[in-house]
Order: C-alpha cells, then structure tokens, then sequence
C-alpha cells in the first residue's frame, strides 16, 4: 500500500468507528481530493461527513473549529502546506488558544491535513514546509510521517488526540513506494519518535520525505565505515527530545535534515535543545542540512533539497570533525 | 419621520427591503402594526438585565478609572441590541459572541461573580486569570470563549451550527459581531460558508456606528449592511437595535427560520456606541460631541422605561430597588473578586493540551523553581 | 432564449440588472442594439490571438504529456474572456491575472519566447526558471507577476491602482480572477477597499462554471455572483464572455468609467472551461461528459469566425494560414527554449533580496562548491 | 523623546522627503494610532497619504503591496502584531516572494510597523512576538528596536530599503523612557547589531524590550564579578551573526533572552548558528531564556516573561558551567 491508500485507510478506518469524523476540504468529494486521499469516501459516507467546501482555507479551519467545539472530530484538508497561511489566525489564534482560553472548557480536537514539501516540481507554491511556524504557536501538534505505515497509524492517532494536530503528508512519498500496511484499526501514539536505522558513530534526525534520503545517505556511508542512527521523529511537537538525547549520548554527533529553511526551521530548536541538555556530549557541532533560505524554486528543485548528495558530505564532515 | 435624520451622517446606517423593524418610539408608545406582543414579564426582565448591563459598565469603568481592574469594554447604549436579542434564543441554543456582549451571557445564567473573578483575573476564575477582562467562557451557559481578535468567532459559529445540523439536533447558534467585523475575512467565509450549507445559524450584526475611529461609512461603500447578505444568498431582516421589542422580534424571526431548517439569517441590529470603543479609547479625538449628543435621544433604557410605565407595570420606585440591589450585589462580588488569591503559577502551563506534554512539565518546574517576578 | 437554459444547471450563472450583455449569437450573427461595431482590425487581431492561444494550449497539453514541460493550465474554450477583455484596455493601463490569462499578457505584447521559457523554465526565462509554468512576469507588459495563490492578486491590483489614483495618474489596473476567487479572503478585502477609496480597478471575474472540481454553485448561495458588488457598493456589469464582442463592449465601459473617476467596477465575464483545470487534472471525475458537449457549441473561436466570415473579411484560406503561421513561430520558441541552458544554481540565492545578503552569499558558495544532485 | 514620539518624528522626516511615502491602517488617521505613533501626519499630509483603512489586515498588507509594485512606498500598521496573522498570506506568498518569482523585475519596499510584545497586560492577544515567523519565510527582513533613537534610525532605513519589512515596535519601551533623539534625518542601516553593553565573560543576545531587562540584568551581576557583553541585534533578519560571533569568541558563552516563546524561536535559531560557527569557543551550552512555550497569559504577564529576574540566574548559571 503506498502513503495515498494508507492514509484514505486511516479515515475510513476512523469514519466507520467514530461517526463524529468529518472530513471537509476543497475538492475532497467527488474528486476525492487532488492527490485523492480521500477518494471513494463521498460515496461511503455521504455529503454530511465528507463535505466539498468553497475555496477558503480559513473557512476550512474556522468551520472545522466550531465544529470541533461542538463535538465533532473534524478533519479538514488544505490543498497544499503552501495555502496554510490564508488559515493562520485561525490556527494560531484560535485553534491553538481555544482550551487554554476558555480554562478547559473547551477542547478543539481537529485534525488539518496538507500536503507538504517539495518533490512534485511544484515551484514557489506547491513545495512549502511550514512546520516550524505552526511548532512556534504553543497550543497546536504537528506531525508529519515518513511513510504509509507510520501515516495510517499516525493519522488515526491524530484524530483521536484531544487537541489540534496540524499532519503534515510528504507529497514526495505520497506514490513513491509500497508496503504493508495492515487492514484495519492500529494506532501510533504521537510525540515517540522511531529509530528508522540504528548506528553508533553519529545522530541524524529527520522526517517527512527526507527520512528515506537520509536512510539511502547513511547506507551509503556505511560503506566508508561511519554507521549513522537515523531517528525518524514522526511527530515534531510535542517533540521526543529524549530519543534524540539518547542517540546523542551515544554518539556525540548530530546532524538534521529538513526541507525548510534553515532559518527558524525545526532543525534549529532542535540543536539548541541538544546543546542545553547534553552539550557536553557534543563532540562536533550540530549540523543542519536544509532547504536554502529562498523560496522554493521550480527548476532546480532538486539544487534546493537537502537530498542525499548533500547529506553525505555533512555526515562525513561531521564525523571526522575533531 | 426618516430614520436616516435620527442618526449621525457620519455613520453608516442599512434599511432592509421593507425598512427597519421599529416598535417603540421615543416616549415609549408602541407601533400597533409591529408590536410583537410580549408577555410583560419577559420584558421586565429583559429592563432589568439591560440596567444591569449599564450599571455594571459604570462600575467598571470606575474601578478601572482607580487601577483596581486592567481594562474595560462596555456597551453603554448598546443594551437593547444585546439582550434582546440574547432573549430571543431558546435555551438549547447557543451564542458566539465578541468582546461587548457579556449582557448576553449574563442573560443565559452567567454569574456576576464569575464575570468579575474574570475582571480580576483571579484564582477563582474560569480561565484562571488567563485572558483579559471582558473575555469570557461560559460553557454551562451555552456561550463560546471570547477572543479579541475581530470576526474569527463567526466562522467558528458557522461550524458550531453545521455541526449541529448534521448531528440533526435542534440547536440555533447566534453569533454577534460588530459593523467593523464586516471588513474581516472570516466575515466572508462565515456568510458564505453558511449560505452554502444552509446552516442554523443567526448573524446578529450589531451595528454601533463605528469600529473605534472609523465611522462605519468608512467600513464599506456599501449602501446599506444588510446588502452584503445577498451576495451570499442569505436572507437579511434589519432593526432599531436601540428597541428592545423590534430587537426582539426580529431575532426571534431568524431564530425560528433557523430552527424550522431554513438557513441562516443576517440580521442588523442598528445601535450607536455612546461611551468610549473601551477605557483605553478617547473617542473626543475622532468624534464630534454633538453626535453622540443626539444619539442620547434614542437611549434604549429610557426607551423601555417608558414603555413599561406607559403600561404601569414599572415605576420609579422599583427602579430605585432595582438600581439599590444590582450595587448591593456588585459590591458583594467585587470584594469577593478583588480579594481572591492570583492564580497559580502553574496556571501558565496546564491547559494548553489536554494533557501536559513533557516540556511544560519542565518549563513549569523551572518557573515554580525559579525566583518570582518583582 | 433563456440564457440560463443554455449552461449546465450544475453552474451558477449571474445575470446582471438588465441582464447579460450579448452581441454575437452561436451563428456569429450580431444584434444590432448591442453591437459595439469595432472595426474590422480590431476584431481580426482579437480572432487571431484566440485562436493562437488556443493552439498554444493544445501545444503545451501535448508537450507536457510528452514529458517535455512539467505542467500546462490552460484557457480552452475561454479565450474571448480572456482576449477580447485585455483588447479593452488602453497602452498605459496594468493587468493582474491569475494562472489562466496568458492570452492577455500575450494581447499586450509579451512574447513567445519568454512564454516558452518559462515553461521551459530555462536560463533565459524571466524569472530564471524559478516559476512554474504558466507563471509568467511581464513588467514590460505591464503585466504583473503570476502567483499561483487563488486570490491574492485581487487586492495587490487595487493597492496598484489606488497608487495610481494617488499619484494622479492616468492608469486603470485591471484584475481577472476565477468563481472559486470570490470566496477568498482577498475578494472580500480588494472589492471593499476599492468600493471604499474609489480605485480605479476593474474586476474581472471570470466565471467558467467550476473550480477545479467544485461547480459554481456550491461556490455560493447567492442568485447572481455579480450581487456581491452590492455589498461592497461597487457597480457590477455582466456579459458573455464567450461573445468576443460583448466582452469588449462591457470592459471598455468598466475600463472608461475608472479612468473618468467613477471608481472601481466588477465585470462578470460567463464562460465555461472546457477542458481539464490543467494538466493534473482529470475533469471526469467530478462532471458530465454530456455538460460539456453541450457547453462546445458557445465556442467563443467558432462564434467570432462565423461573425468575421459573415462581414466576409475572413476565409478558411486565411484561417489555415494564421495556424501555419501560429505553429511555426511555435515550433522554433520551443526548439530554442528546450535548447537552452538550465538556470545557474546562482539563481536559487540571487533576487531574494536586491543586494545579497552574507547568509546567502554563504549558502550559494556551499550549494556550489557541494557535489551536485543526481 | 519617547519612542513613540521618535516613531512620529521618522515617519514625519520620511514623508516630507519622500511624497511616495503614505501611511495606511486602522485607526492610523484622525486617531493616530491606537498607540498615537501617527499622530498628527493627517493634519500635515492629507487623506491621501494617511489613509484610514477598514479593518482588514490581508486588506492593508495587500493593498500597501500593490502601492509598493507602482512605486510608493508604503508603511502599513497593524493594530498589534497579534493580528499579523490575517495578513500572513500576502506576507508570506505575496510580499516575500515579489522579487523572486519575477526575477526581479518587480520589488516590494514596503514597511510593516506593528505593535510587539508584552508589558501593557494584553492578555493572549495583545502580547504576541510573531518574529521568528517572519523571519523564517524568506524575502522579508525583521527589525525591531530596543530604544528611541535606534527606532528613528532604523524606521527611516526601514523605509529606504529596497525590500519588505517587518517593523516589530516593542510597546513595553514605547513610553517607558526618554533620550536623546536628533531632529531631521538620520538612519541607521539594517543587518548591524550594536553593543549595548561591553563585556569579556558572557555574551547577551536580545533585542527589544528585553534589552532594558538584559542591561539590567547584567548590571546586577557585576557586583558579583561577572562582566556581560549585552548585544543588541536591533535587526533581526538578516541577522549580524558575525556581532555575535566576535563576542562569542571573546566569552565563550552565550544566553539569548527573548519574549517570544522558545520553541522555534529566534533564540534558537541564533544558538544553532553560534554551534556552526564557533562550536570550539563554546565554554557553555548556550542558554535561551524566553516566554514560555504557551500562549501569553494575562494575569501572570511577569511570571512569563523572561524578565531580569530570569536572566540573573542564567547568566550565572552560564558563568559558572565548566
Ligand atoms: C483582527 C483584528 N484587527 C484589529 C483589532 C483591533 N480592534 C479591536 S476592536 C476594533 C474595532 C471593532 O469594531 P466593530 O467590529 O464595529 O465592533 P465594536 O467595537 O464597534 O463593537 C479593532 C480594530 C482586533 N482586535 N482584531
Ligand atoms: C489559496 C489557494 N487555495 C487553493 C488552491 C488550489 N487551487 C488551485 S486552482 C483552484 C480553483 C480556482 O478556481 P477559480 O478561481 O474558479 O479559477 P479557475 O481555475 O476556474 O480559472 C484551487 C482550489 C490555490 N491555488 N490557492
Ligand atoms: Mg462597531
Ligand atoms: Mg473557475
């Protein structure tokens, strides 16, 4: 099963069990969502729950908002992680601040799904990774997998989370590969990250579509006698600092792959959160391998990835720094 | 006598097709062809909750003016436009509302004394302390947390009722804005979204003239407010919100189309806001005192008083009893308020999910640790 | 003949006061009390670009199914709308548009070449491929840039006109946006703003019955899209925008008025997007095969054919001679666009800012000393 | 002057020198501002050039974006930068992308002033310090001044820059203090930090309100030995690294004090760059001392912000790692 057929397995999943689940978007419907992840799901579950929306992220967010304050379990799609800013306040603003507002009187247990990241040649506005804007607003869970397992189990865990969860889908993975994925209902719980490759020489922390480079950059090192741990973190916030910890502990050296900027990406919270708990662990400084802080170009999408040909290099730099 | 004399030419004022529903006029008689007929006792009550309002207001200016609370955002004027229209919902229903419309919850059961734990920000309250005053939660009361930020509340208002539809339980939801809300995008996606899905929803469009300095002629070229609603396919009834009986009437009307499953309504509740935007506002600095001088004439209050003495069921002498026992009970519930302990530092870091992730559980220890602020 | 009878019942149709503006009917024949009477050049020059748009769509469908261009949004079945609208304008005045109105910057003077190196996205390019395809920049043009946000550049085009109108100059900015625009944020936001100041903006909203899959009229609930002016106190006008000739009449007129001071008007241009929304799209999964052979016979190429072949000024002759000409001038801009160089790696770190700043000077001189991507 | 007057006094010099200069946002005009920094400009320079805008925020960001395509030079105000997120779309995918996307063929000099931070008991959304947002979308430059003087200077470089720019005016500094400010025209150019406070044993990096907090912080501890180096960024993006830098490789030690909560913030940002580039001076594990990872609470405002009383025990604790 590729990401795309998991993550339509995790709705359904969640539609049959809990009638509460909506699912509401541009183009979820008939189209069944323009990378189809919802498809078929109009058909089973009729207008009420899978609802085709004027074109209005805000109006996406605000609606799956009141209707999450009422009692149902929203999951709203955004087209593309790029057309998240049109639905900023209300995340940031409401969404967000919604329990700690109201003193727990009300919970806003949403889900918004959007595509993310580059990979698609999708230029300027269809490539953006926003998730450290949505880490920065306390308030909000953001989660993004790495492949269909790791996606059907999180999703599901997301909609059952009591609180905003803003899933992140890798669009590059989306058709990239197939794997098993079992039928039916199993859950990842959010915030444990995993060890997609265990090693001993050095820590790379990754997620999204940059985990498989990371996997394939590590394996090619491998051969040059450098064994690399790579943590897939699954979920960025609320973070599993303590794998990361621990991975670092043992190896002394960090690196991070993301494809946002590197400015104010997650990479950076990342390295400072090492630094203030294991710096004296740290043999080489940490090393961030991200998207340049342009935007997203369309020509040379693959000059702006932080791909395997860049991770390699930062990997064996950061293992011979002495 | 044209109702477009009676308010300031600075303000933007809307007449629905048909024109403004009015009952009272000036000296409290009623317009036979629209008097809605109400039971006595509802009014009263609903005067009662309006002076409560008012005097509520003066006393939190008050305080506020003496450094004992932080801020205050009253509706001096505005009574009629908010409880009434509050009245007019059924107990099932439920309200969103912006920062000025605490008469409305207090009309649907909230307590003095927990509005005024929120004026002090205290321990005892419901949010702990965490928002400003005048933002409310009142969940009990069927009335939604009240955000500063303009307009994002009819949007979620839009989605509380779709919700409530598709579960198919009969729940209105009302939700309040101002003229300057209308500007806002979430203005937008509301209207439409629940033009589209023909959601149980009631807009009640509380225009007061002006959205702090600019007059609501600034706001839209439009003609009339209320013309906004057809570009969203949604019915629009328009009143003197400064009427408590039209105010009435005319949000009942919508409320009952909502509830029979016929969509949302729109409806503008033309009011003018007599005192400062807040007690951060020097409204001297953009309007003209004249204005707000004529505005006095259509005082909702007065409006009502009359009318309820017209039909001798009010006096002067239960005015006074009235007026004497909302301080007596203000008083109780500022002592009370004022004297409750501050919140709990670790108030700054629980609430924010369900459950406390590990990093606030660590960030609460290093504050409660730490030194204390000076 | 009832308008609303010709298109699917699945799409919204507005119909402004006094109805839409019509001139030439299916057989090219025109009413003479509503023919603009343009002259024949004019008229000719409008065909030939239609039809080079359309050949240049069925060109790039074809190159982008061959793998040769990443991606193609097409006008099919809009080209009047889009063509006969930009005719409208004067030298001096500014266009906005979203992805689908090339054919407008083409009108205005933008060339092939830089058209297929963009979509190409190759070292010559403008922007230096930094764009998708279909995202042009024409500022010779006056053109502005292409962003692939749904919106946006509604209320950048008023900002850009009320500049205008500021410095008292004498320029219109005109802006085309879909049916799925009007319910972003960015509509509700330009056409208040422009109500407001009085900008001299023409809205075009060009309305071809869907957005991506969603059919117009699920976009809103209201009547007519062109009821929303209303609420914004902006005059609206409506025409066919499959008639050439209508559409030309009707923007001239929206286009005359913001030049003599009258402010901003919406122009709502009917049309039907016959084909996919663009080259990832697969249109049968969401409408009718039968709605849109229905919709072919308003063909806006057909009906200004036979209209100009009824004047008899135009031939089959010269109709196969424009396409030759058309498909050879194509023929060699695709050559050299796909011959020419990628974009230096220089171009990721360069325009971000005017001067370059030290962290990307740095970035640029690790992405070109690093190994390159395989 | 105070800094709102000396924010009045720039914009003043600005627009008599430059009538493409116009000022637009709710309640800008007769007014002056919610805070009264335009106070005043209407009397002088029109409704054409003041403008008094409805309240949208996407609508003045928009609007004041298309001003600066045709050539003026526009600086909006947003009411607080609380409400920055109605305009994130046309900051983010508009303002920042402009020159780019049409290989610079257009530009986007246009101003953002908004009101930032705490200190006026604002509550969840009168006290926001959005920075590291702005910062982390590329195109857009982030100042924000700590004093009247450099407020003056910098909004004028502000509005003679070639690019978009977030112009975050502290409100707790606002009226706090008066100094010396020049009549007429002077600038301070963007990307130079300033040391604030000289000092050999730790480096202090902060900006805004927070400035005060930090000189006094240290100030305090130099009765116990301890010798600060307070360095005020004053421009946050692009940021002068090499300010810090140098002072890093003097300290060895570095704390970052900022308002904004610390996840994904700046500060961290600023941490993982000092690991990159000066990992060997690095005595200590840098040490952010911010807002917490909450929304802004308003009765315990000083329990959140990371006020002197916070700073002195981090510095120590920094002094005295080994
Ligand atoms: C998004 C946003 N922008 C700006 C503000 C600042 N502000 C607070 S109240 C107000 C005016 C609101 O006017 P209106 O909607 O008419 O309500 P009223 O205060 O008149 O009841 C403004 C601009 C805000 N709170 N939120
Ligand atoms: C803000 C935003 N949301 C969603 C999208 C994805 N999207 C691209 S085109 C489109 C439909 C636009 O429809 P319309 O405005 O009618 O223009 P048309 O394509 O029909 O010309 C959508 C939803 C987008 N580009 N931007
Ligand atoms: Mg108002
Ligand atoms: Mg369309």
């Amino acid at each position: 099963m590729n990401m795309v057929k998991a993550l339509n397995d995790a709705l359904r999943v969640e539609m049959r069990r809990d009638e509460r689940v909506v699912v509401l978007g541009e183009d979820v419907g008939k189209l069944g969502g323009v990378f189809r992840v919802t498809a078929g799901l109009l058909e089973e579950f009729g207008e009420d729950r899978v609802v085709d929306t004027p074109l209005s992220e805000a109006g996406i967010v605000g609606a799956a908002i009141g209707m999450a304050l009422y009692g149902l379990r929203p999951v709203s799609e955004l087209e593309f992680a790029d057309f998240v800013y049109p639905a900023m306040d209300q995340l940031v603003n409401e969404a967000a601040k919604y329990r700690y507002r109201s003193g727990g009187e009300f919970g806003c247990p949403l889900v918004v799904r959007t595509p993310m990241g580059g990979g698609i040649k999708g230029g300027l506005y269809h490539s953006q990774s926003p998730e450290s804007l949505l880490i920065h607003n306390a308030g909000l869970k953001v989660v993004c997998p790495s492949n269909p397992y790791d996606a059907k189990g999180l999703l599901i865990g997301a909609i059952r989370d009591p609180d905003p969860v803003l899933f992140f889908e890798p669009k590059r993975v989306y058709r990239a590969n197939e794997m098993e994925v079992p039928e039916g209902d199993y859950m990842i719980p959010l915030s444990q990250a995993k060890v997609a490759l265990a090693g001993t020489d050095i820590t790379l922390v990754s997620w999204g579509a940059m985990v498989e480079e990371s996997i394939a950059a590590a394996k090619e090192i491998h051969e040059q006698g450098l064994s690399v741990e790579v943590i897939d973190l699954r979920t960025l916030w609320p973070v599993d600092i303590q794998s990361v910890v621990q991975s670092v502990q043992k190896t002394g050296r960090l690196v991070i792959v993301h494809e946002a900027p590197k400015a104010c990406g997650f990479g950076a919270e990342i390295v400072a959160q090492i630094c203030e708990r294991v710096f004296l662990h740290l043999e080489a400084p940490p090393k961030r391998v991200t998207g340049w802080d342009t935007p997203f170009p369309y020509a040379l999408e693959n000059e702006y990835l932080p791909l395997r040909h860049r991770i390699v290099p930062a990997l064996i730099e950061t293992a011979r720094y002495s | 006598m044209d109702l477009q004399q009676n308010y300031s030419t600075t303000t933007l004022r809307s007449a629905a097709k048909g024109g403004v529903m009015k009952v009272i006029d000036l000296d409290g008689r009623v317009d036979p062809t629209t008097d809605p007929r109400l039971e006595v006792a509802l009014v009263t009550r609903i005067y009662r909750e309006m002076v409560r309002a008012r005097l509520i207001d003066e006393r939190m200016n008050a305080l506020q003016r003496q450094g004992r609370v932080g801020f205050h955002v009253g509706a001096y004027g505005e009574e009629a436009s908010i409880i009434a229209s509050a009245a007019a919902l059924r107990p099932q229903d439920w309200l969103f509302s912006c920062y000025r419309e605490i008469g409305a919850a207090f009309w649907r059961g909230f307590e003095l004394q927990s509005y005024l734990d929120n004026m002090f920000g205290n321990a005892n309250d419901i949010a702990e302390g965490r928002q400003m005053p005048d933002h409310i939660t009142a969940r009990r009361n069927h009335f939604a947390a009240v955000s500063s930020v303009i307009g994002t509340q009819i949007i979620n208002a839009v989605g509380f009722s779709w919700a409530a539809k598709i579960r198919k339980e009969d729940v209105v939801t009302a939700v309040y804005f101002g003229d300057g809300a209308t500007s806002a995008a979430d203005f937008h996606s509301g209207m439409n979204f629940a033009g589209v899905f023909k959601t149980p929803t009631v807009f009640l469009l509380r225009n007061n003239g002006w959205a702090i300095s600019i007059p609501a002629s600034r706001q839209s070229a439009c003609r009339r407010l209320v013309d906004k609603a057809l570009g969203y396919g949604v019915p629009a009834l328009c009143c003197d919100g400064n009427d408590a009986l039209a105010t009435y009437a005319t949000v009942q009307r919508a409320v009952s189309s909502a509830a029979e499953g016929k969509g949302p309504m729109l409806v503008e509740l033309q009011t003018y806001r007599l005192g400062a935007h807040t007690t951060s506002d020097d409204p001297t600095r953009y309007r003209n005192e004249s204005e707000v001088e004529r505005e006095r004439k259509y005082d909702p209050i007065r409006r009502l008083r009359l009318y309820l003495e017209n039909l001798e069921v009010w006096s002067q002498q239960e005015d006074e009893k009235l007026i004497e026992k909302i301080h007596a009970e203000l008083q109780a519930a500022i002592a009370r308020a004022e004297n409750a302990p501050r919140p709990a530092v670790a108030s700054i870091f629980e609430k924010v999910y369900r459950d406390q992730p590990a990093h606030l559980r660590e960030q609460q220890a290093e504050c409660e640790r730490g030194p204390r602020a000076r």
